[in-house]
């Protein structure tokens, strides 16, 4: 029941994009078709988990026990990228086909406010490595989730005559504003 | 021949439909329910109706006009039926200033920032619904007593809906036996003799007007039966598992804003699937949606959040569900030798 | 370009929130009010100054290869620093930001600005570009600030023009993505005529 | 411009090493100057509640009690002046909130009187839970200088003397919940200070 | 009878307005002069055989297919050439023509232009495709197709059934009911000789049902003849659509980018049949058609048998005069029909009939948003989404479009018919198929 509450909590109640801000720029970024946001999606969801279970052990066998946890914010976005360069020369050599479907997307990641954001919150929730880990992958995918309605919507408004001032960014900044009004409606689930 | 022949591409002739003629059809079927609104809130809900649809159009033109500057649409009576529709969605005791903000989301935000008619993704009346309620949470939860005319011309009790006393009781311990007692008869909810939104008390008064929508193919059944069979089974099943904690399907079917959704918002065609297939996916989504929203969720009422919700998801639900291709099934080709 | 246009770049001509569009997430999370976007502007602009000013003093120590990790570092290292001195004097302020002070490490105007241009500039300039940059960013947020807590609080920095709560809706999370949305577009509207 | 490092091995290593050393050194010496200001800053939150739900006061003590069923404790804070007792502030909670659980500062004068209360930490709804804090509405006024002894903490619809925030009875009966399992916990340890 | 069959997908119901339903085919005076298209065919322009100055005899050949889809095309008068010339025709372009100028009556010899029935079938199929090719027999409806290539089965496929397209679902148009009624065993003689060429031993003729005349005589008149049967087919446009049809009256679909042959079937006109069986029988060439002349302000809305080439002109005054209030005149019906720049162009092999417009119709109402109700998808013969093709031709998404399947449109106009916010959604669609087409043709 638990982790229940933490997967409905991290998809829709507290969706990491729409309710948390985090992640806003690949959001805004690469919403533009609904495959690269698949794309992006599967990518995230990969180094999201990864890097919280890196980050984890991390804070609960270094920073801790050293009494280093202020070093925290350092030593996290170090493991990121160290972890992103990581899972990029290793894909590259075991899986050239899941690089080149992931690949693009890898780079944009470790600035990916959304990945440090939840190694963090992981942290500060006390939440045990297992409950870390659903955490990152439910966030993932709540972040996926939004990441590819909003691209459904975005390529709709494509097709459309938006009007001039409010084509591009404003638009789909009130997309988002509405989309996140609309998930407000699964307050109190979890 | 006094003047050139015109030339244009086929065809030359033109059925009998158009945009006007659907939108004065919606506002049609809305009679009924205004009427009932009208003698169950009174002359609050004449305010409340004349003010919101005034705004819409009074927004509409003015934005036309002076921001986007494009052709003046405003006879196309679009925003009339969003003006409706918004007061149908409010309590007929919101203060003015707050119907005429509502009205201003509804088209500014909703509505125009995305280019007008037919270029919105979310149901504008609804947008506007949910801003208020998130913004003016008394405000908008606080409904008046039904009480028939001309008793209901002066003073206002308030009293809280049938859903919002179903969640208040659990909430409290209670169980569903106790509090049903409390609760308008499944006589009175079909007639709308209870506290909600003005346009959504009446269960009866929207299937009359959903039946002229049908009748006038200006909606299909798909949307609203398979959100009303969604919610029936649904809430049903959770019903057969634990009555005492879950509230019947007749219940869930008749009260809130489920019949005014399932009729009038969620068909609205700009913002809903263009397929059959899509319909009834869209249609049980919304009604799956509504209920978990209602049982587990922190609000009584799902409709509208669930309607929205499935708004949003309507450009994939095009691209997943294509209409049937001709050639697709070719049927039975004999053998070539 | 003299110091003073270098200075003045990011309050309008190349604002880091209306123009380049960068920073989105703390411009979003941390302005539901105009004090809050305004901290959280402070911050970023006191992390964006010296790290331009870090960076710009050993960019030639640095090999390439790793210059982007070694900026890292030196950015992680001022944002922890503001961490610990906001945690120590304003902790009101530190918990209403919550963690979008540790994220200012992944705030792209920070790393693009000692990317594009403190490792490329002299210790003056840069120093001129981050506060600039800084100032501006601050400024954005503390507008975006300030309108979120006029409409959803009835009230600008704390002074109450309406008793209660106006529209609540903009200090939640729909209403950030909706004024920044019209905000955006104000402000593309004005540049293009002037 | 000068010439840029090589991006030899060794280069890199000593680079990196160097940087994050200074780095370290720079935090160490900022932790060690910001370490007692957090500290004294964290304690300040809680005892600025104290102070804002009690009488002044001179000295406090701080005690874990059992609540009335004895299955949990709360942290009472003893305030005296001048050696006499002042009140308790007790740092109650309650499980029924609309977004769960949240805690509440309770001040009760010696005599069980509710002094003022203040609202720790909560998920209520903005806009409606949120009023049953002193900076959004007057709902906690009618608390104050009330002893539950004759005041029942309950809403006027469940039978008692609270008046509940309009649309919010969810968070106002919470917060009467919060209250009672304070002042029952107050009644049972009544004789430990 | 049960319930009529039809198709599935789509369709659209207009008002039939079949004015000259009654009215009997007459037969229209030969004008002074006519003008001959070279190129009236689906395919390349046939090749000019004759010269200026030269005199020819009705029925002679004047210029002669010029590579595999291409038809023959006879002078449909006797007289002199007096012009080979670039002449507007009804597409509105010029186009070479022959300028023929009437004198006497003469006709080539092989004609047979006596009233007899023959009824000989013993020809190879060999002999009847040859006998059509030389009589530049193309499809009747108003494609156009080179009826010879559609008798010569591809290779590897096989066809079962012919079908007879006597649906004419267009509205107004009568000449093919007309036919029917009083050309009908010429028709049936027509479909046994088009089953011989085919190889096939069954022929289906599908009616709409707003003929009950025309059915139930063919039906009566189809039980002489082996294979052959009458099909009722309920109202309903576009049934007169190939796949449509044969939809309708087998339940195969033709896949996408096919030939109806692909489900072993052939669609031929009744107007094809009725010129087949003149050509085999009779040797006569295609040089003559039926033409429906109407409209709501025409006087005398009528039927005319026509030569080939006379002016449209011609035919509107035999039919009681241009109306006062003409906004726009069309070659064809008023769904598929393309509108006319002016009423002197000839009558072509094509043309089904001419319809007569006033004013107040003839202009398109201004277009509004697209309100995505869905009528156009709902009403597309082929399921497509012409809202979302005519957006996507519109911003130029032409590789989406081709996903789309924007090139199985067959422009049918029922999506354009139907659209409450009057967007000319056909417009789009056709400059999309066009822009697709050249990627199409530019990757093959």
């Amino acid at each position: 029941m638990e982790y229940f509450v933490i997967i409905v909590s991290a998809i829709f109640v507290s969706n990491i994009v729409l309710m948390q801000f985090l992640g806003i720029c690949p959001f805004l970024g690469v919403s533009k078709s609904i495959n690269t946001s698949i794309g992006m999606g599967a990518a995230v969801l990969f180094v999201m988990t990864l890097a919280t279970i890196a980050t984890w052990l991390f804070q609960y066998y270094i920073l801790n026990p050293f009494g280093l946890a202020f070093m925290q914010t350092i030593v996290f976005i170090l493991v990121i990228a160290a972890l992103v360069q990581m899972v990029e020369i290793i894909l590259k050599k075991v899986s050239p086909s899941l690089y080149q479907a992931l690949g693009v997307y890898l780079p944009l990641i470790t600035t990916n406010c959304a990945v440090l954001g939840v190694a963090i919150l992981t942290i500060q929730k006390d939440y045990n490595l297992m409950e870390g880990t659903v955490f990152a992958m439910s966030t993932a995918i709540g972040f996926t989730l939004a990441l590819v309605i909003f691209a459904g919507i975005r390529e709709h408004l494509e097709l459309m005559e938006v009007p001039k001032g409010m084509r591009g960014i404003p638009i789909a900044l009130i997309t988002a504003g509405i989309l996140a009004l609309a998930f407000m409606g699964f307050t109190g689930m979890a | 021949m006094k003047n050139m022949l015109t030339v244009s591409g086929s065809p030359h002739i033109h059925g009998d439909e158009s945009t006007r003629k659907i939108m004065f059809g919606v506002v049609y079927a809305m009679i009924p329910a205004m009427l009932v609104s009208i003698y169950f809130f009174g002359l609050n809900a004449v305010r409340v109706l004349l003010l919101s649809a005034v705004a819409c159009i009074f927004f509409e033109w003015v934005i036309q006009k002076f921001v986007l500057k494009g052709p003046l649409t405003i006879n196309d009576g679009s925003a009339l039926v969003t003006g409706v529709l918004l007061a149908f969605n409010v309590p007929s005791n919101l203060p003015s200033w707050m119907v005429i903000i509502g009205a201003l989301v509804a088209i500014g935000i909703a509505k125009m920032s995305f280019g007008g008619l037919g270029k919105n993704v979310f149901n504008p009346a609804l947008v506007a619904r949910v801003f208020l309620l998130i913004s003016f949470p008394v405000q908008m939860t606080t409904w008046p007593v039904p009480k028939i005319l001309p008793g209901n011309l002066s003073d206002v009790i308030t009293g809280a809906t049938p859903l919002g006393m179903v969640k208040e009781g659990l909430r409290a311990g209670q169980t569903l036996p106790q509090i049903m007692p409390h609760l308008p008869s499944y006589m009175q909810e079909l007639m709308g003799q209870m506290g909600g939104s003005m346009g959504e008390v009446s269960a009866l008064a929207i299937i009359l007007g959903g039946a002229y929508l049908l009748y006038k193919k200006i909606i299909t059944w798909e949307i609203p039966v398979s959100i009303l069979v969604t919610v029936f089974l649904f809430s049903g099943g959770l019903w057969l598992v634990n009555p005492l904690r879950y509230a019947d399907p007749f219940f869930q079917l008749l009260t809130g804003g489920l019949m005014l959704g399932a009729f009038f918002m969620a068909t609205d065609m700009v913002t809903s699937p263009m397929t059959r297939n899509g319909k009834l996916i869209f249609g049980v989504g919304i009604g799956f949606l509504t209920i978990l929203i209602r049982v587990w969720g922190a609000y009584p009422e799902g409709v509208s959040f669930a309607i929205l919700l499935m708004n949003a998801v309507v450009p994939l639900i095009n691209r997943g569900f294509k209409p049937r291709r001709f050639g697709e099934k070719p049927g039975v080709v004999p053998a070539v030798k | 370009m003299n110091q003073i246009q270098n200075f003045t770049k990011g309050f309008f001509k190349e604002s880091p929130t209306f123009v380049l569009l960068l920073g989105m997430c703390p411009t979003l999370a941390t302005t539901t009010s105009a004090i809050n976007g305004m901290g959280m502007g402070l911050a970023t602009a006191f992390v964006l100054t010296m790290s331009n000013l870090a960076v710009s003093l050993v960019k030639d120590l640095i090999p390439d290869k790793i210059r982007i990790p070694a900026f890292v570092v030196i950015i992680a290292t001022f944002v922890t620093i503001v961490e610990l001195v906001m945690q120590a004097f304003v902790p009101g302020l530190y918990e209403a930001l919550g963690i979008f002070i540790p994220l200012i490490v992944v705030n792209c105007i920070v790393l693009g600005r000692a990317e594009a241009y403190a490792s490329s500039h002299g210790p003056w300039s840069s120093t001129v570009d981050g506060l600039g940059m800084g100032l501006g960013f601050t400024m954005a947020l503390t507008i975006l600030g300030a309108v979120r807590e006029l409409l959803g609080s009835g009230a600008i920095f704390g002074i109450h023009f309406i008793k209660g709560n106006f529209m609540l809706i903009f200090i939640l999370a729909p209403g950030a993505f909706i004024a920044l949305g019209y905000l955006i577009a104000l402000i593309n509207r004005i540049r293009k005529t002037s | 411009m000068a010439s840029k490092k090589e991006s030899s091995f060794v280069n890199m290593v000593l680079t990196l090493l160097s940087i994050t050393a200074f780095a370290a050194l720079a935090l160490g010496v900022v932790y060690v100057v910001t370490k007692n200001p957090i500290e004294i800053a964290q304690k300040q939150k809680q005892e600025a509640a104290i102070r804002q739900v009690l009488p002044a006061f001179d000295s406090l003590k701080v005690v874990m009690l059992p609540d009335a069923e004895g299955n949990d404790s709360l942290q009472f804070n003893i305030a005296t002046k001048d050696g006499k007792l002042i009140g308790v502030a007790i740092k109650t909670y309650t499980n029924k909130g609309f977004g769960g659980r949240f805690d509440v500062m309770v001040g009760l004068l010696p005599d069980g009187t509710i002094n003022n209360t203040a609202v720790l930490d909560m998920k209520e709804t903005p806009g409606l839970g949120t009023n049953i804090m002193h900076k959004n509405s007057d709902f906690p006024d009618q608390f104050e200088g009330k002893n539950p002894a004759s005041f029942e903490l309950k809403v006027t619809k469940d039978g008692g003397d609270v008046d509940a925030i309009t649309a919010a009875t969810i968070s106002s009966r919470a917060f009467c919940d919060a209250l009672q399992r304070a002042y029952k916990s107050f009644e049972k340890n009544k004789s430990k200070f | 009878m049960g319930i009529l069959k039809t198709f599935i997908l789509g369709g659209v119901h207009p008002e039939e307005h079949k004015l000259s339903a009654g009215v009997a085919i007459r037969e229209l005076p030969v004008p002074e002069q006519v003008v001959v298209p070279f190129g009236q065919n689906l395919g390349a322009p046939s090749k000019p055989v004759v010269k200026r100055g030269e005199k020819v005899k009705a029925g002679q050949l004047i210029a002669e297919a010029s590579s595999f889809i291409s038809a023959n095309v006879h002078a449909p008068v006797s007289g002199t050439i007096s012009k080979i010339d670039n002449v507007m025709d009804v597409s509105g372009y010029k186009r070479p023509c022959a300028v023929i100028t009437v004198e006497g009556n003469e006709w080539e010899e092989e004609i047979d232009l006596s009233e007899t029935l023959v009824t000989k079938e013993d020809y190879t199929a060999q002999e009847i495709i040859e006998k059509v090719k030389k009589a530049g027999i193309v499809g009747m409806g108003g494609a156009t197709f080179p009826t010879h290539i559609k008798l010569m089965v591809p290779k590897g496929k096989k066809a079962e059934y012919l079908i007879i397209n006597g649906v004419e679902c267009e509205p107004y148009l009568t000449s093919d009911h007309r036919l029917m009624l009083e050309k009908g065993e010429e028709i049936l003689v027509g479909i046994r000789l088009l089953m011989i060429a085919l190889g096939v031993e069954k022929a289906m003729i599908g009616i709409e049902n707003n003929k009950p005349d025309a059915i139930e005589y063919l039906t009566t008149l189809s039980k002489k003849y082996k294979g052959i049967t009458v099909h009722a087919l309920k109202v309903k446009y576009p049934q007169g659509g190939e796949k449509q049809l044969i939809k309708a009256l087998t339940n195969r679909e033709v896949p996408s980018g096919k030939l109806p042959v692909e489900v072993g079937c052939v669609v031929q006109n009744v107007g094809t049949a009725f010129a087949v069986y003149e050509a085999v029988q009779k040797n006569k060439p295609l040089i003559d058609r039926v033409v429906t002349v109407t409209g709501k302000a025409v006087k005398t809305p009528s039927n005319f048998k026509v030569r080939i080439g006379t002016p449209v002109r011609n035919l509107i005054e035999a039919a009681g005069g241009l109306p006062e209030n003409t906004g726009m005149i069309i070659n064809g019906g008023p769904m598929m029909g393309k509108a006319l720049i002016n009423p002197d162009v000839p009558i072509v092999k094509g043309s089904s009939g001419i319809l007569i417009l006033e004013d107040e119709f003839a202009s398109r109402p201004i277009e509004n948003p697209c309100i995505r109700c869905s009528k156009c998808t709902n009403v597309c013969p082929m399921g497509l989404e012409p809202y979302l093709l005519s957006r996507l031709a519109r911003t130029k998404h032409y590789a989406e479009a081709e996903k789309e399947n924007i090139m199985d449109c067959i422009e049918c106009g029922s999506c354009q018919y139907t659209c409450p916010a009057d967007i000319p959604l056909l417009d789009y669609l056709r400059l999309g198929k066009s822009k697709v087409g050249e990627i199409i043709r530019k990757r093959n």
